[in-house]
């Protein structure tokens, strides 16, 4: 059994307004020294025996995101 | 130099053969760079008028401006000589603002003026269907608000492929996640719109959007810069890389040989990210910017961004106009100013405003956390002049790009093949006999996903904010009330039959004009105004642009003969896969009145005993039918035959039952005929009727004549006299009560109805894990 | 009797409240998230909408705002406050109420007319209805899944603090069909369905949610 | 300039049907080697100088996160 992460990010060009929102909430919080947030999307599989790269990479940028607008990075672990 | 070189300026980065700016000396000093014009859709011809216009060449900036401009989108250039018809209907009392600014504005009554418009997002909603239909959303709402008003509903028109085609599973919930999500999350309540399925939408879905405004009618405002002096503020989200996929031709250009892989051009997303939250305090901050009179002039950014807002602002208003480009706020400080102009960053606006007001402006700016800076001012004369680093890159007469680009006649002609399609009479068919074939047919009609229940879209939507929905979907007409101490109200609806408009643009489009007006009516309000969505294939196709030019020439004489104005509208041409265009679509919007919306009459059936009655005549007609498409897949023959007075007739004698308080429901009879009106009548509140059907059974209940509806009153008798009075036909259909619709051995209890009309969405879209992959990680509105 | 309205930036639903409380008979006043400034209101409403967008999470933002920690102070002092759909919302991320609401079952955002139970008729601002009736109000949310550990939610359940439950369906998936719940003191009341929606005739599908405002009126006049 | 990612994952006992949607989708599409999906948030915050972790993992733990129902990971690193 393995696990394999998969974090969606809008790609930097991409206005992120969540981001802007949490990075808006933190300056009126007081917490000056955050520069940027942006946000993006946590997936965890948990995947039978070895990881298919190949596939998860395919499922990842087919299923999970949109590569018009976002990108996505995959770690791989296995247990 | 070569023409590598010019373009290269703008870069200032690593690699760049130079580091000089393309600007207005420069040009004038190389006279004979190459552009590329060609890769911006500019023809030699329109590149030559603008180096005539200029006297030289454009700079990069200029090209940029030019070519956005003079685009299908923003100039209208295949459209302008048909739409002139709309502008040259009678003039009517009711029009304040007429067609040419963002949005057309009607007086409708005590002091009220109602602004409304349709606009269409349809190739990014396929490519991006969330965000696309959701800026769709954020683009109409703007225009509507840029004129002062207050946006109050929205209503959205939705065509895809085939409804079982795979790509309609991507396309369709992301689109109307958008839709919901973006109105939702601006406390717009939704009240109506269309949902309609056809192979001809598969690669080229058609998501027509549409903003209703109220205001004062001092409260009026127009998008012109006049005031020497006067500063222009740019407000809202910051400027990014945008939706100006094409124009980085321009900055990929440079790169032709850059083989050495260096770097490479910027990348620039061609969908946007909607910010409904920045949007709506967008709205708040405007809305109290009118209110303490602090613009003189006013402009949203949508299509081609801040080139589009200075080059109208001027050329609308004395004409001059200075942008000092360095005080934008990027978002992306990377941006060449050729992006920077072109960019299509959401969620912004352009104000003018006299110097003694900045200060206010900016403090209530302040209160609602938007962003806004002085970026430019009203100029002596008439050019339009921006700078980059203390170097002037644009200097051109506003006029030229936003309102002189060119303007065609393209060559048209029949298609040939709607001879043929025309001759193809759906007679031929084989009409279903006796109780078992009807039954079959009928539900086949109302299970269809044309026909069927459409509470899995519309319970996506928010129809309750703001509390002043008076009606919303499945009625025939959305009703909104304006007033709560007058209770005066409007009423909309939008209407786009394209298999009538395939058959026949010209009564198509008047078909589809005669169902928004007969909608309206049937609310009881009375018509007043129209909007229209154009959305055809290429233009450049002859065939298409007959199919163009004849649904205009029909929506005008239609508008004629109903004696309604065309306040202002949206073409979207280019709609076609491959060489395939779709069929004509000519989406109309009717706008009416309600002096006092307490007496709407609403679709359902809620009472038993009541009497049920037919208004308007039944013709066999099924050229376009829903019936013969979704019983025999067949698009041939004629459209119903168009009959405007019976139409005007119609709607005089609803207004008047409607004033009158003689009628307890009304319904439009439009696709799927009567047989598809009695069971949304029915199904609304669970009550059924006993009926006799007049003549024949199968065009009574299958066939699409127009101007007809279907009334149910306790008072048969003073219905019938105000029908004849109104000259229109009535015919008794029976009485409502118990749980079927029953016609002697025809017979459908309403469990199968409903059973059958309402489960065809949720099995094709329903299951949760559908949603699957249709809100990116972008903006998810939730709650 | 003087009733605050709470906007945030992204309140939509604020006009909705301020309009039920005058026909309720009360007096709405508006109140902004900026200013630490309750204007001497004897109630509160927490309206609904999409404050600060709800990119976040649902009335995260709103919750950490000025004047919701005025709030939050008097709410301890017992000034009755009703949070409606984004203002259950934030009260819950304030820690005024128990549990959290998360993204409905099945993913949408759905609105519909709701069936409602009324199990406490007894709170500050349900007084006007009798336990065990059923009312009809709209609901409307994206984010309205009322979740809690189980522990806690058999807690909240025997404390009494569900005020309203759904009925004929569970719209959004809600953990034991809960739609809404109190404080202990019963001052605080939260609810995902919209009651101020349900005030007229005309532009409601009932008048059903008028008793939240009529409630706090006469719990007012009595206290 | 430090980087800061924090990711935001639902408490197991906490369902989730945006996970459940996914899995159900890689179950049509063939993909039968998953065994199972949660989805949640992921922050990626920059911050001026050296982060504070004391300070991160407040920010984390009472804005991003929702303790009633999520957990947070904090992963830090100085570019
Ligand atoms: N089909 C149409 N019918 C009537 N008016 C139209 C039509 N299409 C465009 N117009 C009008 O042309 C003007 C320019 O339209 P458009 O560029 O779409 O405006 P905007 O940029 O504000 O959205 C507007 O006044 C619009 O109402
Ligand atoms: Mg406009």
């Amino acid at each position: 059994m393995s696990r394999v992460v998969v974090d969606v990010v809008l790609k930097p060009e991409i206005s992120d307004p969540q981001g802007q929102a949490v990075l808006g909430a933190l300056g009126r919080l007081g917490h000056s020294g955050v520069r940027s947030v942006r946000q993006g999307k946590h997936f965890v599989l948990e995947v039978d025996g070895d990881p298919d790269e190949a596939e998860l990479r395919q499922i990842a940028e087919t299923l999970l995101a949109n590569p018009v607008i976002e990108d996505v990075e995959l770690h791989l672990s296995t247990d | 130099m070569s023409a590598t070189e010019g373009l290269s300026d703008l870069d200032t980065g690593p690699g760049r053969l130079a580091n000089r700016l393309d600007t207005v000396d420069l040009a004038a000093s190389t006279p004979d760079d190459e552009q590329p014009y060609a890769e911006l859709g500019l023809r030699a011809d329109e590149y030559d008028r603008i180096r005539g216009i200029l006297g030289r060449r454009p700079t990069t900036a200029e090209l940029a401006m030019y070519s956005v401009m003079w685009s299908e989108h923003c100039s209208y250039k295949s459209s302008k000589v048909h739409l002139r018809r709309f502008g040259d209907l009678p003039p009517s009392d009711a029009l304040l603002v007429g067609i040419g600014e963002n949005a057309g504005v009607v007086d409708v009554g005590d002091g009220y003026a109602v602004t409304f418009k349709v606009e269409s997002h349809n190739h990014p909603s396929y490519v991006e269907p969330y965000q696309g239909a959701a800026t769709g959303v954020g683009g109409i709402v703007r225009d509507i608000l840029t004129m002062g008003a207050r946006p109050v509903a929205v209503m959205d028109s939705l065509r895809f492929g085939r409804a079982d085609a795979p790509d309609t599973a991507r396309v369709l919930p992301g689109v109307v996640a958008g839709v919901g999500g973006y109105g939702n999350c601006l406390g717009l309540p939704n009240i109506g719109g269309e949902l309609l399925f056809d192979d001809c939408y598969a690669g080229n879905p058609l998501v027509n959007a549409l903003c209703v405004g109220v205001m004062r009618h001092e409260d009026v405002r127009l998008a012109k810069a006049e005031g020497v002096g006067n500063k222009a503020v740019l407000f809202g989200a910051r400027t990014g890389g945008d939706g100006i996929g094409g124009v980085s031709v321009l900055a990929s250009e440079t790169f032709d040989d850059a083989a050495d892989g260096e770097r490479g051009p910027a990348k620039r997303p061609a969908v946007q990210v909607g910010d409904p939250f920045t949007e709506k305090l967008l709205i708040e901050a405007c809305l109290e910017i009118f209110a303490a009179d602090l613009v003189t002039g006013i402009q949203d950014l949508g299509g081609a961004g801040l080139s589009c807002a200075t080059s109208e602002l001027a050329s609308a208003g004395t004409g001059g106009m200075h942008v000092d480009l360095d005080t934008v706020p990027l978002r992306d400080s990377t941006l060449t100013p050729a992006e920077i102009l072109m960019s299509e960053s959401q969620e912004r606006m352009c104000a003018i405003v006299e110097p003694a007001k900045v200060d206010a402006f900016l403090a209530v700016c302040r209160r609602w956390d938007v962003l806004a800076t002085v970026i430019g001012e009203v100029t002596d004369g008439e050019r339009l002049t921006v700078d980059w680093h203390g170097e002037r890159i644009v200097d051109v007469p506003p006029r030229t790009v936003a309102h002189e680009g060119p303007v065609y006649e393209r060559p048209m002609r029949r298609p040939a093949d709607l001879d043929a399609l025309q001759a193809d009479d759906p007679a031929r068919l084989p009409a279903p006999s006796g109780p078992d074939e009807l039954r079959a047919a009928w539900l086949a009609v109302v299970s269809s996903p044309d026909g069927a229940d459409k509470s899995w879209v519309t319970e996506q939507y928010d129809r309750y904010v703001r509390g002043n929905t008076v009606q919303a979907g499945p009625e025939d007409a959305g009703v909104v009330r304006i007033d709560e101490v007058t209770h005066r109200g409007i009423a909309l609806a939008l209407d786009g039959n394209a298999r009538f408009a395939r058959l026949d643009p010209y009564t198509g489009a008047q078909l589809n004009l005669a169902e928004a007006y007969r909608n309206v009516a049937v609310s009881g309000a009375v018509p007043l105004a129209v909007t229209n969505c154009l959305n055809f294939g290429s233009p450049e196709e002859p065939e298409v642009m007959w199919q163009f030019a004849e649904a205009v020439r029909g929506l005008a004489d239609g508008c004629r003969e109903l004696g309604l104005p065309v306040t202002g509208g949206n073409v979207s041409l280019y709609n076609q896969t491959g060489d395939v265009p779709i069929n004509p679509t000519p989406v109309i919007g009717v706008l009416g009145v309600h002096a006092d919306v307490r007496r709407r009459v609403p679709t359902g059936w809620r009472a038993a005993g009541e009497t049920v009655l037919l208004l308007g005549e039944t013709r066999p007609e099924f050229g376009g039918s829903a019936w013969a498409s979704v019983v025999h897949g067949h698009l041939g023959g004629r459209p119903p035959a168009l009959d405007l007075p019976a139409e005007r007739a119609l709607g005089g004698l609803l207004a008047a039952l409607s004033a009158a308080g003689l009628v307890s429901s009304a319904h439009d009879l439009a696709d799927g005929g009567l047989a598809q009106a009695l069971t949304e009548s029915a199904l609304r509140y669970g009550v059924g009727a006993t009926l006799t059907l007049p003549g024949e059974p199968f065009p009574t209940l299958f066939s699409e004549s127009v101007a007809r509806a279907v009334v149910t009153t306790s008072d048969a008798g003073a219905v019938r006299a105000a029908a004849e009075r109104a000259g229109v036909p009535v015919t008794e259909l029976g009485t409502t009560g118990g749980a079927a619709l029953t016609a002697g051995e025809l017979e459908l209890s309403l469990d199968e109805l409903r059973a059958a009309w309402s489960a065809t969405l949720p099995a094709l879209f329903g299951s949760p894990a559908d949603a699957v992959g249709t809100v990116p990680a972008g903006t998810v509105p939730t709650s | 009797m003087r009733i605050g309205v709470l906007t945030f930036p992204g309140s939509l639903d604020d006009v909705d409240a301020a309009r039920a409380i005058r026909l309720a008979g009360g007096e709405p006043v508006p109140l902004w998230h900026g200013d630490h400034d309750l204007k001497d209101v004897d109630a509160v409403v927490l309206p609904g909408g999409f404050s600060y967008g709800d990119y976040l999470r649902a009335g995260a933002i709103a919750a950490r705002s000025p004047l919701m920690r005025d709030v939050v102070a008097a709410a301890g002092g017992g000034l009755p406050v009703l949070g409606i759909c984004n203002g259950f919302q934030v009260l819950c991320e304030a820690g005024l109420l128990p549990g959290a609401l998360t993204r409905n079952s099945h993913l949408h955002f759905r609105n519909r007319d709701q069936g409602l139970l009324v199990e406490r008729a007894d709170t500050a601002w349900t007084s006007a209805y009798t336990t065990g009736q059923t009312i009809v109000v709209p609901v409307k949310n994206g984010e309205g899944r009322y979740v809690a550990a189980p522990a806690d939610l058999d807690r909240i359940e025997g404390e009494g603090r569900v005020v309203v439950r759904y009925t004929g369906g569970n719209p959004n998936g809600s953990s034991r069909d809960i739609a809404g719940v109190t404080s202990a003191d019963g001052r605080v009341v939260g609810l995902m369905p919209h009651p101020e929606h349900a005030v007229e005739a005309l532009t409601g599908p009932s008048t059903d949610g008028l008793g939240f405002f009529t409630s706090v009126l006469s719990a007012m006049v009595t206290s």
